[in-house]
């Protein structure tokens, strides 16, 4: 009983004479300041700052960047002539990508090609033409009787800055079709005729809104010069530009990328494909590639993201992407910002067996009379893992594996989904958009929706 | 009185080691890399602070120098102390980057100018660094194992202390980042 | 003494983040796989804002918010218990000290704006992309509230680059804001309402409150001047 | 077997059956000391609070607890300082209850909080002008004030009053009891206020705010008297609920009868201020802002009808029930009514919280809702179960209730009770 008493005495002692030391005190201040400076907590990298220029690549626009450097590090980009868009402001981001494609196995490639059936063809297909890499390609499967193959191109360029009235026949004038930054400089010298069923984002910023209309009958009434435009410039919208007076003017033809035509090559006729990948623009919806492959076909994709051609071909070559790759864009030779890790597979040399960065020192930059060839992919911002902000922690963008419906089609939002068409089904998310008319499905054009949508509209079914 | 003898007891306990044994253990020493003498430079090389803790072009301060300042005049051993040979062998020749372990650096979630100081300030080195530029052995790094601060790192009272008495306080965002 | 501002025209912006994605890179702010629109850091938000009306009379545009830096008794600096929010009296900035703030979320509650936000997860960035962080601004712990500093990184460093050459007023090109610099089209204007004040046809967002917000929106449809 | 540590003329149930009563209570102590300590480590991402939600379901537990656990300090203040001597019979049971509550809503506060390690810089760095400054300083001061009320009633254990030393030093700091009783009113007035204002401040919450009396939104003293109004019928529903559960009359009916008139006398001023305050923010404060207070009512499941039930429904009728002595003689009634007027304080509360937070501001905001993820039922769990396991301790250990002993001798004539005994074990 008094030793436990004492016991109680000697820590109640204790207890109150530490309270008259610095310990218990300084461990007070220490466990905040740990709070602050915890450990878990990356520390920014220090050094001299400096800003660097290069070109973004990726997408035909082009855009001049200027970085912000630590030490060789870029740490953030913007533009030289004006904003960027949301994947060009992250695109010193991309090496990081979780998901980038690390490693492949390109001595097995090489193996495979060589054993490949050789009354088949060869092919590239290339999603960026009009690239220094691209006449590579072009002349080494000239050489060899290959094919060399890119995406359907819009069918002319257009000059913004020499209209005074633009009627868009659905063309997504300011989310991308053009380099956003000109656009907007444009922007006040015309007006803007949207016809479109959707009252989309370019539709909001446009002049008049239609939801259908006469084009030929309005574009005759706008006053001149006038500008007509559709999503790919068809030969229906060139046409009537050329009627319109806007030839040579407002439009002009689209550059020749001497690009042979997929739907001509015959089925089954093509042994070895390659794609490059790694500035990725267009995509072709995989069937339709699929239908021209000898059934024992070599496939190589040449990507630094999984999700394009990477779920299709038998091997997928690591690419260096954007900030570390060497390329050109409009006769624009790109600074690679970044060293590119360890294990990447120059396309150019792999498929042209010839080096990019000596024919790039021929390059001669173009003149830049303000046109324009109309960049109709999707971008993917998805490609950061930053870029949650604009889809996840937002609703700007339709996130991947996401449709938006109007609403009254008996889905609520976040429902589960199939978004249907006859070559398949991909579960997916909905939103509800009250903005689309009643049947009209919008979503993102990702690499896995192309493929199963193709030229076809899709139906969203209850999941 | 004598009940609480355990009591006074358990106090003492606590006092003395709280007084004397806590310091020891929560300043932790730290060595220096390299042991340096900033009086030999100053004597014997004439260098002046910012000869190498210099500013960058941009105005911002780099720090302690980086070994291609050092081997500019260190590329052979000059003496024949065994400090010497160590630095020589250790990081010139590998080319390896001394980790000096800085007394003053503010945590990360402070923006310090230098230049700011010294320039729209006026102020020398000494003010703050003290007598470290004339001292002929690095002084021990003590390093608060939880906190991770230096010792000698400014506490925030005293740059409030005296941004008071110049005028100069305006809101946190002047120092935090 | 200045007082920044920014003039935002709202017809002008498309919605397409650039700005969002901009201002996550400046302030360093966290990728979190978790995050939705109700958790994620977002200093700057766009929201997408309609009329009300179904299709085809439905309208929309975005309207960019963050931290509106209230002037007149600042909701958030008001109700902080440990002064982790203060107002600059040179700048008009309202400042938010992550170091100091303990995770109450009271700033959060008093807002009117939900321009403030707080770190529920701890920050984690996908390996190597660390090496990306801007140097200028310290990574935020978990556990506190986080807003629109007006890039104050920038500010620094366009102080230091001022007091490299002896001045102490910073040069204005040296000091945009992310959000304002990456703005495509221009709809962001970063400004001292000082030296630039506001169109007469602009209006702030709850005026009424009386708080003195120093963003100042522009737009010529009316449904979205009913807004304001 | 513990027979020893219980004092001497009570009577209480065998050891093992007290385990097997406080058995789930510790489970459910346990599960919910899990989730919180989830909570601390893994982050508040273990919640389902978000942005908009800053708050949840945990202020909106302080929040009613604080209210609830008022008792201590009023009962202490018309005991001590008012003499009303009867009180004597419940003022300890009053300032366990005050404690666990008051403990209780600190822990929670420090699992509320994102960085509990600096909370100490509200003391060290504290901004005046904020209400939660206020609170936290108020409240610390009161726990301390608490828990030295609470160490006389744990020295009167058997066992401890056996050491001489601790005898004297009860003897003393009973002295101190009406210092203690003067400090806690004066603490407590100002942190139930505080809280009050908390959200009365708000200006960009037109739902909570409210224009100042003095420095104060009139909230600031609504959550007074609301506070002080429900105290004493929380306590009243504690004894009560204690005395079925213990099947013994631990209090003269009439100390109940006097908890009940004290709380409906004050219940009708907070009636009548609470409508008053209604009738000026509709009709001025809030079309003064630009927003007319019809808007804050048409989003379900908040409708005007919490309003009706907020001042009718709990405020006027428990307060009619226990003004009028023949209603308040009848048990049933009695405990009703304090019933109502609990669920009343607890409404006020959740209104003051969560509406308050899920109500649009900007024109183009959303309503939102939330629901706490089970982390934070744990949490708020933990809080009960705690609260139960230090009464029912105390209960055993104790003299909780001074009168239990002269009661037992002469047991009160059976009442007439008709209602089935719910609650009772």
């Amino acid at each position: 009983m008094t030793t436990r008493r004492a016991a109680v005495q000697i820590i109640a002692g204790a207890g109150v004479g530490a309270l008259f030391t610095p310990a218990p005190w300084r461990l007070v201040r220490d466990t905040a300041l740990w709070s602050e400076n915890w450990p878990g907590i990356p520390r920014p990298k220090r050094g001299p700052i400096s800003a660097k220029t290069t070109v973004c690549t990726l997408c035909p626009a082009g855009c001049a960047v200027r970085a912000r450097c630590v030490g060789d590090q870029p740490v953030s980009l913007a533009g030289v002539n004006g904003g960027l868009c949301p994947l060009g402001v992250i695109g010193h981001h991309l090496p990081y990508y979780p998901r980038r494609v690390k490693q492949g196995a390109p001595e097995e490639a090489r193996a495979a090609i060589a054993k490949a059936d050789p009354t088949k063809r060869v092919a590239v297909l290339d999603l960026r033409p009009g690239r220094t890499a691209s006449a590579l390609y072009r002349k080494a499967m000239k050489d060899q009787g290959g094919l060399y193959l890119a995406p359907p191109q819009p069918g002319a360029s257009v000059n913004l800055a020499a209209a005074k009235s633009v009627l868009s026949v659905g063309a997504p004038l300011f989310e991308g079709w053009l380099p956003p930054a000109e656009v907007f400089a444009a922007r006040d010298r015309f007006r803007l005729v949207q016809i479109e069923r959707e009252f989309s984002r370019t539709a909001a910023m446009a002049d008049v809104w239609l939801p259908s209309g006469d084009v030929a009958e309005i574009a005759r009434k706008l006053d001149g010069p006038v500008l007509v435009v559709d999503r790919t410039m068809s030969p229906a919208i060139v046409a009537l530009n050329k009627e319109i007076g806007g030839w040579g003017q407002t439009v002009q033809a689209a550059p020749d990328f001497g690009a042979d035509d997929l739907a001509s090559v015959a089925d089954g006729s093509i042994g070895v494909l390659y794609i490059d990948e790694s500035n990725a623009g267009e995509y072709i919806p995989w069937q339709e590639i699929e239908r021209k492959l000898a059934p024992n076909a070599v496939t190589v994709a040449f990507a630094w993201s999984p999700d394009g051609y990477a779920r299709h071909a038998k091997f997928v070559l690591p690419t260096a992407v954007f900030p570390e790759a060497l390329d050109d864009v409009d006769g624009r030779v790109t600074t690679p910002l970044l060293k590119a890790p360890e294990g990447v597979v120059d396309p150019v040399e792999f498929i042209a067996k010839a080096s990019l960065a000596d024919a790039l020192k021929e390059v001669k930059p173009k003149e830049d009379g303000g046109w324009r060839l109309p960049y109709t992919g999707t971008l993917d911002a998805t490609a950061s893992a930053l870029s949650t902000k604009v889809y996840q922690e937002s609703n700007l963008l339709l996130a991947p594996r996401h449709v938006a419906v109007a609403p009254g089609a008996g889905l609520a939002e976040n429902d589960a989904a199939v978004l249907e068409t006859s070559r398949g089904r991909l579960p997916v998310r909905v939103v509800v958009d009250a903005g689309l008319p009643a049947g009209k499905v919008r979503f993102l054009g990702t690499p896995e929706v192309l493929d199963l949508c193709g030229s076809e509209e899709p139906k969203v079914v209850r999941g | 009185m004598k009940p609480l003898i355990p009591f006074l007891a358990g106090a003492l306990v606590a006092l003395g080691a709280g007084w004397a044994g806590f310091p020891r253990v929560i300043d932790r020493a730290r060595p220096q890399p390299v042991d340096f003498s900033h009086k030999v430079h100053a004597d014997k090389a004439g260098a002046k602070c910012d000869d190498c803790h210099a500013f960058r072009d941009d105005g911002t301060f780099a720090g302690a120098p980086a070994l291609d300042k050092c081997a500019g005049c260190h590329a052979a051993p000059m003496g024949t102390t065994a400090a010497e040979k160590a630095f020589i062998d250790q990081y010139v020749t590998p080319g390896r980057e001394p980790q000096w372990r800085s007394y003053a650096r503010q945590p990360e979630n402070v923006f310090f100018s230098h230049v700011a100081h010294m320039k729209l300030g006026k102020l020398q080195c000494e003010k703050c660094h003290g007598n470290i530029g004339t001292t002929d052995k690095l002084p021990a790094h003590f390093e608060d194992p939880i906190s991770g601060y230096s010792r000698q790192t400014m506490s925030m009272d005293a740059c409030i202390a005296c941004h008071r008495e110049n005028k100069l306080e305006h809101s946190c965002m002047d120092c935090h980042k | 003494m200045k007082r920044y501002g920014m003039h935002i025209d709202i017809d002008r912006c498309n919605g397409c983040g650039a700005c969002m994605v901009a201002c996550a890179v400046e302030n360093n702010i966290p990728p979190v796989a978790g995050a939705d629109d109700r958790k994620g850091i977002t200093p700057l938000r766009v929201y997408q804002i309609d009329n009300g009306e179904a299709y085809p009379n439905r309208r929309t545009a975005f309207i960019p918010m963050l931290c509106q830096q209230c002037g007149n008794e600042t909701p958030c600096a008001h109700v902080c218990p440990q002064q982790a929010v203060d107002v600059d009296p040179e700048t008009g900035i309202v400042g938010q000290m992550a170091e100091r703030c303990l995770g109450c979320r009271y700033c959060m509650a008093a807002c009117p704006y939900h321009a403030r936000y707080f770190n529920w997860w701890d920050p984690k960035w996908p390996a190597g992309m660390e090496a990306a962080l801007n140097p200028d601004v310290a990574p935020r712990q978990r556990g506190v509230v986080e807003k629109c500093n007006f890039c104050h990184g920038r500010r620094h460093a366009a102080m230091e680059k001022a007091a490299a050459a002896g001045k102490r007023e910073i040069d204005p090109a040296d000091y945009v804001p992310a959000c304002a610099e990456a703005c495509p089209s221009g709809a962001i204007r970063f400004v001292d309402l000082n030296a630039q004040a506001a169109p007469a046809d602009s209006f702030r967002l709850l005026e009424r409150l009386d708080t003195d917000p120093k963003i100042f929106y522009r737009s010529k449809k009316d449904w979205v001047k009913r807004n304001g | 077997m513990d027979k020893f540590l219980i004092a001497r003329g009570l009577k209480r149930c065998s050891t093992g059956r007290f385990l097997l009563w406080v058995g789930p209570w510790f489970a459910l102590l346990l599960f919910g000391l899990y989730a919180a300590g989830l909570c601390l480590v893994k982050g508040l991402n273990q919640t389902n609070m978000d942005n908009r939600f800053a708050f949840g379901l945990w202020i909106f537990l302080d929040l009613t607890v604080i209210a609830l656990g008022a008792g201590a300090f009023f009962t202490g203040f018309l005991l001590y300082i008012l003499k009303l001597d009867d009180l004597r019979a419940v003022i300890n049971s009053a300032v366990i209850i005050g404690l666990t509550a008051y403990s209780g809503a600190v822990a929670v506060l420090a699992v509320d909080v994102g960085q509990p390690l600096r909370a100490w810089f509200t003391f060290w760095y504290p901004n005046v002008h904020s209400m939660l400054t206020e609170v936290t300083f108020c409240i610390t001061c009161y726990l301390i004030v608490l828990a030295i009320e609470y160490v006389p009633i744990v020295l009167k254990n058997r066992r401890l009053k056996e050491v001489p030393s601790l005898l004297v030093f009860e003897f003393q700091l009973h002295k101190l009891m009406y210092v203690l009783a003067g400090v806690g009113t004066f603490l407590s007035f100002f942190h139930q206020g505080s809280l009050g204002g908390l959200y009365g401040v708000l200006r960009g919450r037109p739902f909570a705010f409210r224009e100042g009396l003095f420095i104060w939104p009139s909230t600031f003293f609504l959550f007074i008297l609301s506070a002080a109004a429900v105290g004493p019928s929380f306590v009243l529903l504690t004894t009560w609920l204690v005395e079925k559960i213990t099947k013994k009359q631990l209090v003269r009916t009439e100390v109940l009868q006097l908890l009940g008139r004290i709380s409906g006398l004050l219940l009708s001023v907070y009636v009548l201020a609470k409508t008053v305050d209604t009738l000026v923010w509709i009709n001025r404060t809030s079309p003064h802002a630009g927003f007319p207070a019809a808007q804050f009512y048409g989003w379900k499941p908040f409708g005007i009808e919490i309003l009706f039930a907020e001042i009718v429904l709990f405020g006027l009728l428990p307060a009619a029930i226990l003004l009028m002595p023949r209603l308040r003689a009848r048990r049933g009634l009695l405990v009703t009514a304090a019933a109502l007027a609990c669920c009343g304080v607890t409404l006020n509360r959740f209104v003051q919280t969560v509406q308050t937070l899920a109500l649009p501001t900007l024109p183009f905001d959303k309503f939102l809702s939330y629901t706490p993820s089970w982390q934070e039922v744990g949490t708020f769990l933990a809080v009960v179960a705690y609260g139960v396991l230090v009464y029912s301790f105390s209960f055993r250990y104790l003299n909780v209730f001074p009168e239990e002993r002269a009661l037992k001798v002469q047991p009160a004539a059976p009442q007439e009770e008709e209602e089935p005994a719910y609650a009772g074990r």
